[in-house]
């Protein structure tokens, strides 16, 4: 146990962290804008990575992604005007939590009727070949890759909801909800543009994992959980918010395992949330005002 | 208001009187004979209970290519899901036993749901026969133990885990071994049974950690044996986990021999031939590799019939049959109490090669074997008696 | 409830130094304003000038940052929402609020159980008295046919008179009312006006938020006019009109903003 | 626990309406009320009379552990409008509770049962003293994962839950009473004991929900602020609620998990959650006898869908998002909307 341990930790903890963030901040982006908690976050980012599983053999790498990322918003468009929007408005907000529950159960089940319940992997040559070498910390190609594809995607969800109309509609949108008309831009198309997003930045999660873990219908029934409570420790709906929590979680859970067992691993999210939410109840980044 | 709770209430109740009126009678003479089998067909465990299915229903099919039992009678296999918990567990078993009457019941793979089941076995007085689960209070409770209708035909990982330590100890080389196990009865039964029978060598064991099945990041885990001075891991972990654990100590570069209950076969061969793994060996009851002839016919049957080659569970499903089979001819009946008394009489040759024997508490002791893996293929080093 | 107030009484109301802000952004900054017993006291500003949010510090529905509410000379400063209400502050709200399940007896019976302690000691000949005062609220506001009838099938402006039955018929200590007139037809303005006057000759106190000027002038003694989360000006409605500050904040922000 | 309920309340609803006078006793069993509840428990006294198939009889003891479970979680969702995600870890606490008393001491089995729902309730009761005031969202996914962390305790510490493999070969729940022996170990045996609890259930909570809190409960589910705003005291009656149903779900547990006679941490699998959404979904949240009886449904269904259980989950989750496009208040919902608007055609009718 020396230094090259703690920065193996730390190179980990990044990685780890990256894929948090992704996941963590369309489930925020969702939450905020359309008031919807989607249980259906992590049957979308198995879907992400079986739809990588397919097009990365034909496209290779960057294309995979790309295309993973473009499906999977259309998706997302799809899930929003074929069943989100059409939920009747009273009592919406729980409604739309059981129902991205009932998704979420049809896609799990139907991934395991369709690909079966066992794990894939991609062909040895489809996947990032090699290693990095940080001082003496070994990083594999495809876990750098993570890295690099999430803060290249929420440097853009960044400028996205920061420098564009658009963007600043939909952050307006999560704090008033009628902000949306006051900048002149329908409440559909800000809806249609949340699930975009949100199910793309799953998508993306999912897509830059299938190189590096094994692919299973399975795969996304643990980690919606914790990305839940990062997003509910970021405080609900705050995408920054979101990103540092899900960064600090994959350092926690990182030197978590490595200085204790997998087990203070898996429940340190939990118990750091419980930690939060009885000194802040609102989450460490929320704006909300409540009684 | 009231008419309509009335006609709701009726219909429940009519509800549960149609489920009443499809039940069979029963027929113990003639006819064909059925066999239960209880195991997850659902479910993070679904892949095994499917390989388990697949070797039971090859037994069967054999048996019934040759003609039969008591004269002809043909076997019939009645499966049910019991998704590894023990509500459907019980379920899956009290539907077997009370509708379908089964002649004897195989399952439950899942311990917890074997131990669910067993009460049941006892108290319809129907044969069960465990193929798959590990958990030691199984034998405990069977035979001397009070429930003599359970009997167990796969060893305890106790003598698992004893038989690769000595191996271990041989062999010479690892010294300190960290053991990384699924967070299931199999997983953690395995556990402390290897950490016992490794400490009892002298062996350090530098951590056990469980994770969680369907965990998909073994990067600390990876770190942690990088820099802990291990030598080997063992590894209790199965399915889609088992493969992932394997890849990423590929891509991550962990130099290390990995041992334990390590399925050196299928994908993980694939990777487990690399140099980097040189040196890995593994403990099991069932191999497709072993050399008798009639393993190597069921090992054919079987991958002209699934594609791929037998699991450790489709041995057990079939030798759970074939035992069967042996009992219902010995007691020349189909009635479950006298294939109770035949199978407390129990002589079996198995697959192996080994003895399927009953001992006071019901547990037979099958070979096991210890594997390796040399220039890129799977070796048997020995067999051990557990 | 207090039976003797005499002229060295405290008012009924009175609010010093209020501030709440928002993310670093003033809401409100040093609002105050005194309410006597038996008033009715208009608050009047423009869109997001911190009306609302005045009336949801008092409340308690948001915690101030600063300031002083008395109630009857006491600090209900910072309490709980419900324990506001049972001091006797009972509101309305700007988007009307109802139980849609519930029928509209059970709006006035749970609002007659939250609030009037009397119903709850037990005295059955009390417990008849509200229940008549219930029905003739229901029935001057033409609701008795509907009773048993969930809420939510009520139009806007019988959902409206419903919310201010259900205040009304406690005989707060204050009633506060968000906006009763806004969104309603002509016919159910008078009525509403008309029930707020008849209250007030008997004696009820009202702390009122609202736009219509012709009704703040003809129902308010006093007025306190907000802008920018800052207390204007503040005197009776007919001195008010005709302050130039007061005009410029109601013209010169016409449509600026959004709901507040 | 529902003392609680009754700081704020008198003893008897006072609702301006005047109803109806009745027998004393009449009135306290729950008055007019009363109705739904003779002809179901009729219907469960008729089953084992009719039903000759053990089981059945084990299908008819899931269904009624399913009402019990599907009416708590309704009392909750559909009255108080609080989405819980740990009606499923008070199902576990209770059944580990019981099964640890019964195994490590002497105490007699329906004081462990009812010391199951106990404690229960006294964790749901630290675990809503936290979450009952936050938003929706967070107390749902707290619950959440709350559900997970108790998971993950039961599986860890194995000196008390027995770990990964539980507790087993429980007793069957017996009771002397001089000559007489009853010992409830076989599926029919079984069945008497849960019937006479679901029934006991139905009646407690058919009796919270029409009482003059079951009143307050809807008023938060459809509007917390002004339910402050008349000087509810919201967040104790959430939680007492939370705690009450804690109690009903965790002794519900334990006869569950003395009837598999086992227990082990998949009691905490999500998929039990999964029924008891779709048993209120389905049934009408808010609605108290069409949740009852979707419960029933929701345990014969999968008998007759032959199917594995992934496909009947697919099944599940599409009726699921199905029932909440097109039928969102549930059968119950729709029932009651149907009736309503023939009573207020009837109130039209008078009046013209």
């Amino acid at each position: 146990m020396d230094a090259t341990y703690t920065w193996e930790l730390l190179a980990n903890g990044v990685v780890l962290g990256s894929s948090y963030a992704l996941l963590a901040a369309g489930l925020a982006v969702i939450f905020g804008v359309l008031n919807v908690v989607n249980f259906a976050h992590g049957a979308l980012y198995m879907l992400g990575a079986f739809a990588a599983y397919f097009f990365i053999p034909l496209t290779g790498y960057w294309i995979g992604i790309l295309l993973t990322a473009a499906t999977m918003a259309i998706l997302g468009i799809v899930l929003q005007e074929g069943l989100l929007r059409r939920l009747p408005p009273d009592g919406a907000f729980s409604r739309s939590m059981l129902l991205t529950l009932g998704l979420a159960m049809i896609i799990q089940n139907g991934a395991i009727v369709l690909w079966g319940a066992g794990p894939r992997q991609l062909p040895e040559d489809s996947r990032p070949q090699g290693h990095l070498l940080l001082g003496d910390v070994i990083i594999p190609t495809g876990r750098a890759f993570i890295v690099v594809v999430a803060v290249a995607t929420l440097g853009a969800l960044y400028l996205l909801l920061n420098r564009t109309q658009v963007g600043r509609a939909m952050r307006g949108v999560s704090q008033n909800p009628t902000a949306a008309l006051v900048v002149g831009i329908s409440p559909e198309r800000i809806g249609r543009l949340a699930m975009a997003l949100g199910v793309g930045l799953a998508g993306i999660a999912g897509a830059t994992l299938t190189p590096v873990f094994t692919v299973s219908p399975q795969m996304g029934i643990t980690i919606v959980f914790k990305v839940f409570a990062i997003v509910v420790i970021g405080g609900l709906g705050s995408v920054p918010g979101a990103v540092i929590v899900a960064y600090l979680v994959g350092m926690l859970e990182s030197f978590a395992g490595g200085y204790g067992s997998a087990m203070t691993q898996s429940i340190s999210v939990f118990l750091f949330m419980i930690a939060i939410m009885l000194v802040r109840p609102q989450g460490l980044f929320s704006t909300e005002v409540r009684v | 208001m009231r008419t309509r709770t009335l006609a709701a209430a009726a219909a429940l109740a009519l509800t549960v009187v149609g489920c009443a009126s499809s039940t069979d009678s029963p027929d113990t003479n003639s006819g064909p004979i059925t066999i239960g089998l209880s195991a997850p067909l659902s479910g993070p465990a679904a892949a095994l209970g499917e390989n388990e299915r697949n070797g039971v229903q090859l037994a069967i099919d054999q048996i019934n290519q040759d003609g039969g039992l008591l004269g002809s009678r043909k076997l019939t296999l009645a499966a049910q899901d019991n998704a590894c918990n023990p509500t459907d567990g019980v379920g899956s078993v009290t539907k077997l036993i009370t509708q379908q009457q089964v002649s004897a019941v195989i399952g439950a793979l899942c311990s917890g749901v074997t131990l669910a089941a067993m009460p049941l076995a006892k108290r319809y007085q129907v044969p069960l026969v465990v193929a798959t689960s590990t958990s030691p209070d199984i034998t405990t409770a069977a035979g001397k133990g009070g429930n003599d209708f359970t009997f167990r035909i796969n060893p305890s990982d106790a003598t698992l885990a004893v038989a690769l330590s000595s191996y271990l100890h041989k062999a010479g080389d690892v010294r300190k071994v960290a053991i990384l196990a699924e967070d299931s009865t199999y997983g953690r039964t395995g556990a402390a049974a290897l950490q016992k029978a490794l400490n009892d060598k002298g062996i350090t064991v530098t951590g056990v950690d469980f994770v969680a099945q369907g965990t998909s990041d073994f990067s600390t885990q990876i770190s942690k044996y990088r820099n802990n001075g291990t030598q080997s891991v063992a590894l209790y972990i199965s399915g889609a986990d088992h493969l992932s654990f394997l890849r990423q100590a590929a891509s991550a570069r962990l130099q290390l021999p990995v041992t334990g209950r390590v399925e050196l076969e299928g994908q993980n061969l694939e990777i487990l031939k690399d140099e980097q793994f040189a040196g890995s060996s593994s403990v099991y009851p069932y191999s497709s590799l072993i050399k008798t002839p009639a393993n190597a016919k069921f090992a054919k049957a079987y991958e002209s019939a699934h594609k791929t080659p037998p699991t450790y569970e489709s041995f057990e499903g079939y030798s759970a049959v074939m035992v069967l089979a042996d009992a219902i001819s010995r007691a020349k009946s189909s009635d479950p109490k006298a294939i109770q008394k035949a199978l407390v009489k129990t002589d079996f040759t198995s697959l192996t090669g080994g003895t399927v024997k009953f001992d006071a508490y019901h547990q037979a002791h099958d070979k096991a074997f210890i594997l390796q893996i040399k220039n890129g293929k799977t070796v048997i080093v020995s067999d051990v008696v557990t | 409830m207090t039976a003797t107030l005499g002229a060295a009484a405290p008012p009924a109301l009175q609010v010093t130094g209020l501030g709440k802000s928002f993310m670093g952004v003033a809401a409100l900054s040093d609002v105050e304003f005194t309410l006597s017993t038996g008033t009715v006291l208009g608050l009047i500003g423009p869109n997001g000038s911190g009306k609302s949010t005045a009336l949801d510090c008092v409340t308690g529905f948001v915690r101030p940052d600063s300031g002083q509410i008395l109630l009857d000379g006491e600090s209900i400063f910072g309490k709980a929402p419900h324990l506001i209400a049972r001091a006797g502050l009972v509101r309305t709200f700007q988007t009307v609020k109802l139980y849609d399940q519930l029928t509209l007896d059970e709006h006035m019976s749970l609002s007659l159980r939250g609030l009037y302690k009397a119903g709850r000691s037990g005295a059955s000949r009390r417990r008849s008295a509200e229940r008549k005062r219930a029905t003739s609220w229901l029935v001057e506001f033409g609701l008795e046919q509907l009773r048993s009838a969930p809420a939510g099938i009520l139009s806007y402006g019988q959902k409206k008179l419903l919310a201010l039955a259900a205040v009304l018929v406690t005989q707060p200590r204050i009633a506060l009312l968000d906006e009763p007139l806004a969104g309603v037809n002509p016919r159910i303005i008078d009525l509403i006006r008309d029930a707020i006057l008849q209250a007030n000759t008997e004696g009820q106190t009202f702390l009122i938020i609202e736009h219509n000027v012709e009704f703040i002038t003809s129902c308010c003694s006093e007025v306190v006019v907000l802008d920018a989360g800052k207390k204007l000006a503040a005197g009776p409605p007919s001195v008010i009109w005709d302050d130039p500050a007061v005009y410029e904040a109601f013209l010169g922000r016409k449509g600026d903003g959004h709901a507040g | 626990m529902t003392a609680a309920l009754h700081v704020h309340e008198p003893e008897e609803t006072n609702d301006v309406m005047s109803r109806k006078s009745s027998s004393p006793l009449h009135k306290w069993l729950g008055g007019r009320h009363l109705g739904p509840l003779l002809p179901t428990a009729a219907a469960i006294a008729l089953v084992p009379a009719v039903v000759t198939n053990d089981y059945f009889i084990d299908v008819a003891n899931l269904a009624l552990t399913f009402m019990v479970l599907g009416t708590a979680f309704n009392l909750l969702y559909g009255y108080v409008g609080m989405l819980s995600f740990a009606q499923v870890a008070f199902v576990g606490i209770g059944g580990y509770a019981s099964s640890w008393l019964v195994t490590h001491t002497d105490l007699w089995q329906p004081v462990a049962f009812l010391a199951g729902g106990g404690v229960a309730a006294l964790v749901a009761a630290v675990v809503g003293a936290v979450t009952v005031r936050l938003s929706e969202g967070a107390f749902a996914i707290i619950t959440l994962s709350f559900t997970l962390l108790c998971a993950v305790v039961a599986a860890e510490w194995t000196g008390v839950t027995g770990g990964r493999q539980g507790i087993f070969g429980l007793p069957a729940p017996s009771l002397s009473l001089g000559p007489v022996d009853l010992v409830a170990d076989t599926p029919r045996s079984y069945y008497y004991l849960l019937a006479g609890f679901t029934v006991l259930a139905l009646w407690a909570m058919q009796r919270l929900v029409r009482s003059s809190a079951g009143t307050v409960m809807i008023a938060i589910r459809d509007n917390e602020p002004l339910a402050k705003a008349q000087g509810y005291a919201t967040n104790n009656y959430k939680l007492a609620v939370f705690s009450f149903c804690a109690f009903v779900t965790g002794l519900t547990g334990a006869l569950h998990v003395f009837r598999l006679t086992t227990i082990d941490p998949s009691i905490f699998d999500f998929y039990l959650m999964q029924v008891m959404l779709i048993i209120v979904i389905l049934g009408g949240a808010g609605t108290f006898w069409p949740v009852a009886y979707s419960a029933v449904l929701f345990a014969v269904l999968p008998e007759m869908l032959r199917m594995a259980d992934e496909a009947r989950l697919i099944v599940y989750g599409a009726l699921l998002v199905l029932g909440l496009l097109f039928l969102p208040q549930g059968v119950g919902g729709f029932l009651r909307a149907r009736a309503m608007n023939r009573q207020l055609r009837d109130m039209r009718g008078g009046r013209s």
